[in-house]
């Protein structure tokens, strides 16, 4: 082999053999089983997203069948948000990288971190099963609502069987953060020491701990409805289907800041790296990201403006979700600040990173559209949504993910991928992803509603952009990964520190050791982010 | 063996290690496990006192089918189980092995006592027709219904915890008996007592709920 | 597993052991709290709103009993006692919010 | 003028947040991109750590702040008249089901398609028979969920004579996207006598009549394809296999058991289709009315 030789003794040698890798107890590999797995996830759903534009490319029928079409949704739906999303960051950088920032050697419960990818496993076993038998996968919306969800003959009780028990799998990793950044930090390392993407997992953590038994017993109720043909939410019986929506926004907002929160973190990494400088407000975006978290759990109410809520509480709803904006807003004054005086080493990952921002500002911002009751009466439920999420959890968090793949590649495989092939990837992405993506908020403010399998004449056109934004977002995407899997191949070996980055993952050698320290970790002096090289203000 | 020689061999060991026994990493597993078992029965919680609002004269007659001295009882039952796991817990920290696992013992049999309890109370509303979807139930007005549905979906949730809790320090005593739990590393019989609480103190909303609308 | 001797000393001193008889009087104090609200409950039965109150009131009242003695809240760091409390109050706000949405309908 | 009296507080609300918001996403990513140049490696070789700036951490908290309680303020503003109705409002039942709307006037008469005089009020309660649905008039800004077992409401003064999209707006299954219709506004003159005047149907069959009115033909053809439900197109004396209690059966399609299926189609469901889909219109429609559909579905050979 021409390939360069890797160090001796990294975490993928020691041990070998396919069931070295599914009963790990090492939290680089159950974080590498994770990205395998979300990864795939992603395909299959972008495969279906794909198909989706594809069908709206013109009003009628092109290529599927009402049903099917709101099969696919649904399907696209399920698995974005349960498998790919929820799971992306947390689990697979969350698991790889954060007891190697903690200068520590494993989470604090390996066991069931192993158990929790297997939680996630079997839920996506019940997730597909629904393709094989009866009539098929759920065609409810990712929401469930009932009591359509009840009614319907497709197999709703295995889709919601499936959510339940990757909500399983979410809490227990949660659970296991919590614990691991309260008991094992580096000595010397306070909270207040800690890297950003730390305080955001610890933020993000807490929200899938308490957020997500709420949906898991609401799922039940909706499992019991149909087994038994008679429910707590079934008007028949006296039962309040707008309760339902209550109990699922419960969960459902807040996690939406599970896929946000650790995509900033991620962000807080990337940004003063490059930079080459210190983060610009270290506590003003670790406590904004608690704040994120805490008030998160206020706003649920601002998806169901128009669902016969009383008045008050919607007005109530609305000004709590404003206040969600204002520490956001503070998280991306501060990244920019940061970019101030740096000395920028203008790579793959910041152009992610920025992308990131752009996008988050677009979907941040249209989401203050749909907190302001009167404007959401009307683009509720219309592509303006459909466009808002999107930008915040694809333009947000998506790219945040691709943005962190790039920047640890190195310290995960050893390796280095293509920088000019990484560029132009990136370029047509982001071109790609406006180009689909933008159409829709048009669409949704002349009135288009989503879910639509078909629609009127005069959305045509912004139709057909977003759908050939779909195809350069594809090639975009095929050409990200195929780079990324050329250099897993046979790129050139990375050193242990390619960035020239301070956190502590960057003080071991790439790929790192079993044990991920071969020697104690050094902590920099004056916060995680004291780059020793530029010039210090002195302030005090 | 070569495998365990790579990892032993390690020259480097990092102080805070998550391959090293923590108790009080163990306790605050825990202690968060808990709390999501109370969100749990919170989702519930906010369905019974969204329906009770709306239907307040419906919850009230329908909560007079239910026997309160069983439930008085069961209260009685479930709490004296409390006492005996949290004496478990001490006769181990002082060091009486016996008496420890006599004591987590009489809490398995307090369960077991709880079950049998709910068992008849079930079976007095089986045979009434009240449970969901049988022919009485379906004759009912709205409000009713949904109390025995929330009835039986509420305490059969927490029946399972008990069995769960019950499992839990059966467990617990196997293992005390093996010595694996023992004076100094007693987290796990702390972990099953914490659980076993958790399920009493749910214990303790639900029965003024349902039994003691008046 | 093997590592059984590494549990700190120190982790061990903080442990608090509760004495029998403090158990004893907790259980007590419960077996009387539960008295009272059954007997509220089947004799003031015209008290109707009150008695939900003050049903849910003493429940509560059983349950931090519960929390601090037998499950040792007391004796713990004070994080506990601040993420139970954090807890709860998120669970009364969520409880709150769905309420006030039926009472303002 | 305005189509409705909601599009002025409604637009507003929008175009300030999306201004705002426009200067937002401009401003920051204009200066990001400068920084992006005028700090990069060639250009500033060290770069300076700056940990923090008390002064500027306010004031880009303050000034966000202030301006979300702007945006919340129209937001509310906006919103309150959409749910205080004018006491003189006239009143119209907007049903929804699986997969029509039709509206009833004060005086019974049943359209599918709304018509409204212009300038005046005009309250419609929202029924549904079977799950969500959602009544959007995208000229009109407004939008309210139709909830089975609830009794939500919308109202609004149409403002501009024509004529508007009414569209479904909450999933509620296969034909989600066909759930349309329209709104007609009208001089108030011209609503009168066309509140008076009856549909033609008098050479409808009255069987043919009912179920256009009770939305048979969004799940049933009369042409043989295959829809939600079977097709009518020589059912009566069809042989079929039905599900009755999980258990197959061999059943002629005669008259009872036609009028069994329209009463309570949860009984025996036809092999291969759902159940729990078509609503029990013995609840809707009295047997008299069944009849005469049954009468109407002896025709369809
Ligand atoms: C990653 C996921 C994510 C994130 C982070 C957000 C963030 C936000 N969302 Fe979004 N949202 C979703 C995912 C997300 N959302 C999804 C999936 C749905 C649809 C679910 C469904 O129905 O299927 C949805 C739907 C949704 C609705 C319901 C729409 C409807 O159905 O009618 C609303 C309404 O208020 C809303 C609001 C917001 C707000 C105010 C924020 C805020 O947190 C945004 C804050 C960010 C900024 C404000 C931008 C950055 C700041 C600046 C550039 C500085 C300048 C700022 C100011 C002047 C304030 N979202
Ligand atoms: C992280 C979340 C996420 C992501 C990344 C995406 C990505 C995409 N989504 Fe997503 N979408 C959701 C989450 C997400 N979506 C959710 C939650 C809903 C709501 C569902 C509901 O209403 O219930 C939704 C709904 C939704 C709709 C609205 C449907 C409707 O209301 O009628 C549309 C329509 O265009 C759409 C399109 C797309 C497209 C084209 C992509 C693309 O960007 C995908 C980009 C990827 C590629 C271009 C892949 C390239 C790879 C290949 C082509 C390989 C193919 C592989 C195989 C076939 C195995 N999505
Ligand atoms: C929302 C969809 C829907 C609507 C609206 C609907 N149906 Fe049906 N119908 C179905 C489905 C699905 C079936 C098959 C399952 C079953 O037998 O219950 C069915 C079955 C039937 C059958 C039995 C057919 C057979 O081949 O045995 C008859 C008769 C019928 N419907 C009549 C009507 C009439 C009359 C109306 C209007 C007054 C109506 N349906 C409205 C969905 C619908
Ligand atoms: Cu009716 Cu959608
Ligand atoms: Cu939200």
């Amino acid at each position: 082999m021409t390939v360069a030789a890797l160090p001796q003794t990294n975490f993928f040698q020691i041990k070998k053999g396919i069931f070295s890798w599914l009963f790990t107890l090492d939290h680089k590999r159950i974080g590498l089983m994770y990205l395998y797995s979300v990864g795939l996830f992603f395909l299959v759903a972008a495969g279906l997203g794909v198909a989706m534009r594809l069908e709206l490319l013109n009003p009628g029928r092109d290529i599927m069948s009402p049903q099917t079409y709101n099969q696919v949704f649904t399907l696209h739906g399920v698995i974005m948000i349960f498998l790919f999303i929820i799971p992306s960051i947390p689990a697979v950088f969350g698991n790889f990288f954060l007891p190697l920032m903690l200068g520590t050697d494993d989470v604090a419960f390996p066991k069931i971190n192993l158990l929790s990818y297997w939680l996630y496993v079997l839920g996506a076993l019940f997730a597909l099963s629904t393709l094989m038998y009866g009539s098929g996968p759920a065609d409810t919306g990712w929401t469930f609502y009932a009591p359509y969800s009840v009614k319907t003959g497709t197999n709703v009780t295995m889709a919601v069987l499936a959510a339940f028990i990757l909500g399983f799998s979410s809490i227990l990793t949660g659970l296991n953060f919590i614990v691991t950044i309260h008991r094992l930090r580096t000595p010397g390392m306070g909270f207040n020491q800690m890297p950003l993407f730390a305080w955001s997992l610890y933020a993000t953590s807490w929200i899938q701990l308490l957020a997500t038994p709420v949906i898991g017993i609401t799922l039940l109720m909706i499992v019991a409805e149909r087994v038994f043909g008679i429910g707590l939410f079934d008007p028949a019986i006296g039962g309040d289907p707008i309760l339902y929506q209550h109990l699922f926004w419960i969960y459902s907002h807040p996690a939406v800041y599970i896929m946000a929160l650790p995509a900033m973190g991620i962000v807080s990494e990337i940004i003063p790296t490059f930079a080459q400088r210190t983060i610009f407000g270290y506590k003003a975006i670790a406590y904004s990201s608690m704040a994120i978290a805490f008030v998160g759990y206020f706003v649920w109410g601002h998806h169901m403006f128009t669902s016969g809520m009383s008045g008050p509480a919607a007005i109530i709803f609305s000004i709590l979700t404003f206040f969600v904006a204002i520490p956001t807003a503070i998280k991306v004054f501060n990244w920019v600040a940061t970019l101030y005086k740096g000395s920028i080493n203008i790579q793959v990952p910041l152009l992610f990173a920025l992308a990131f921002i752009f996008n988050f500002m677009i979907g941040g911002l249209t989401g203050l559209v749909l907190g302001a009751v009167a404007a959401d009466i009307h683009v509720h439920d219309t592509y303006f949504v459909v466009g808002h999420f999107h930008y915040v959890m694809f333009g947000g968090a998506g790219f945040a993910f691709f943005g962190a793949l790039h920047y640890w590649f190195p310290k995960i495989w050893g390796r280095m991928y293509n920088m000019r092939m990484a560029n132009i990837a990136f370029t047509i992405l982001f071109i790609g992803f406006n180009m689909l993506y933008f159409p829709m908020l048009i669409l949704g403010l002349e009135g288009m509603p989503r879910r639509y399998y078909d629609y009127l004449p005069e959305f045509h056109t912004l139709n057909v952009v977003s759908t050939v934004g779909s195809w350069v977002l594809a090639t975009g995407l095929l050409l990200m990964i195929g780079n990324l899997i050329a250099g897993y191949l046979k790129g050139k070996a990375a050193s242990a520190n390619p960035w020239n980055g301070i956190t502590l993952e960057w003080q071991t050698s790439s790929p790192p050791p079993l044990h991920n320290f071969d020697k104690m970790p050094e902590l920099t002096k004056g916060g995680p982010y004291n780059f020793p090289n530029a010039k210090s203000t002195h302030k005090k | 063996m070569t495998k365990t020689d790579l990892t032993m061999n390690h020259a480097f060991v990092l102080p805070n290690s998550g391959h090293k026994f923590d108790a009080k990493a163990s306790k605050m597993g825990m202690w968060l496990f808990l709390y999501t078992e109370l969100l749990l029965f919170g989702g519930l919680f906010i369905v019974y006192m969204a329906y009770r609002y709306l239907n307040q004269n419906a919850f009230l007659l329908a909560s007079f089918e239910l026997n309160v001295w069983m439930g008085t009882i069961n209260t009685i039952v479930l709490l004296t189980s409390s006492l005996t796991i949290a004496m478990s817990i001490t006769a181990l920290q002082k060091g009486d092995t016996r008496l420890s696992i006599i004591l987590a013992f009489s809490t398995i049999l307090a369960a077991l006592v709880f079950l049998v309890i709910k068992y008849f109370e079930w079976g007095a509303k089986f045979e009434h027709g009240l449970f969901p979807g049988m022919d009485h139930y379906n004759s009912l007005p709205y409000g009713e219904r949904l109390y025995f549905y929330l009835y039986f979906f509420m305490t059969g949730l927490h029946a399972l915890h008990v069995i769960v809790g019950g499992i839990f320090i059966g467990v617990v005593i196997r293992l005390i008996r093996k010595g694996r739990i023992n004076k100094n590393r007693i987290s796990l019989l702390e972990n099953s007592g914490l659980y076993w609480h958790l399920v009493d103190v749910i214990w303790i909303y639900l029965f003024p709920l349902f039994y003691l609308i008046h | 597993m093997k590592n059984k001797e590494n549990i700190t000393s120190e982790n061990h001193e903080q442990e608090h052991v509760s004495s029998y008889s403090e158990l004893f009087g907790t259980w007590a104090a419960l077996i009387i709290l539960t008295g009272m609200t059954v007997f509220i409950s089947i004799s003031g039965a015209n008290l109707r709103t009150l008695t939900i109150a003050t049903a849910l009131l003493i429940a509560s009242v059983k349950a931090l009993v519960v929390g601090f003695y037998f499950m040792h809240l007391k004796f713990e760091t004070r994080l506990y006692r601040i993420m139970i409390i954090i807890v709860m109050a998120l669970f009364t706000f969520f409880l709150i919010m769905v309420i006030l949405d039926y009472l303002t309908r | 003028m305005n189509a409705s009296n909601f599009v002025e507080g409604v637009d507003f609300t929008l175009y300030l947040i999306l201004g705002i918001s426009i200067f937002f996403l401009v401003g920051i990513t204009v200066v990001m991109v400068y920084f992006l140049f005028r700090y990069r490696k060639k250009k500033n070789p060290v770069a300076t750590n700056i940990s923090h700036n008390n002064t500027l951490e306010v004031v880009w908290t303050v000034i966000p702040t202030i301006l979300v309680l702007i945006m919340f303020w129209y937001g509310w503003t906006g919103y309150t008249p959409m749910r205080n109705v004018p006491d003189d409002a006239m009143e119209i039942n907007a049903t929804g089901q699986m997969w029509k709307w039709s509206f009833e006037y004060p005086d019974g008469k049943i359209t599918d398609s709304l018509v409204v005089p212009v300038n005046k009020p005009v309250k419609l309660n929202l029924f549904s028979k079977d799950v969500l649905h959602s009544l959007y008039i995208p000229a009109f800004r407004i939008k309210e969920d139709v909830v089975p077992g609830g009794d939500n409401w919308m109202w609004f003064t149409a403002q501009k004579e024509g004529t508007f999209d009414i569209l479904c707006a909450e999933y509620c299954g296969q034909l989600h996207s066909y759930m349309l219709t329209t709104i007609t506004v009208m001089e108030e003159g011209e609503y009168n006598t066309w509140l008076k005047s009856k549909p033609d149907t008098s050479n409808e069959h009255p069987g043919l009549t009912l179920m256009k009115q009770n939305a048979c033909f969004s799940c049933h053809t009369r042409d043989g394809t295959r829809l939600v439900g079977p097709s009518f197109k020589g059912l009566f004396g069809r042989q079929e296999t039905v599900i009755v209690n999980g258990e197959e059966k061999n059943i002629t399609a005669d008259r009872d058991y036609i009028m069994e299926s329209i009463k309570n189609p949860n009984a025996s469901v036809v092999k291969s289709y759902q159940s729990g889909l078509m609503i029990q219109y013995g609840n809707v429609l009295n047997d008299e009315q069944i009849n005469s559909i049954i009468d109407y579905l002896e025709t369809i050979k």
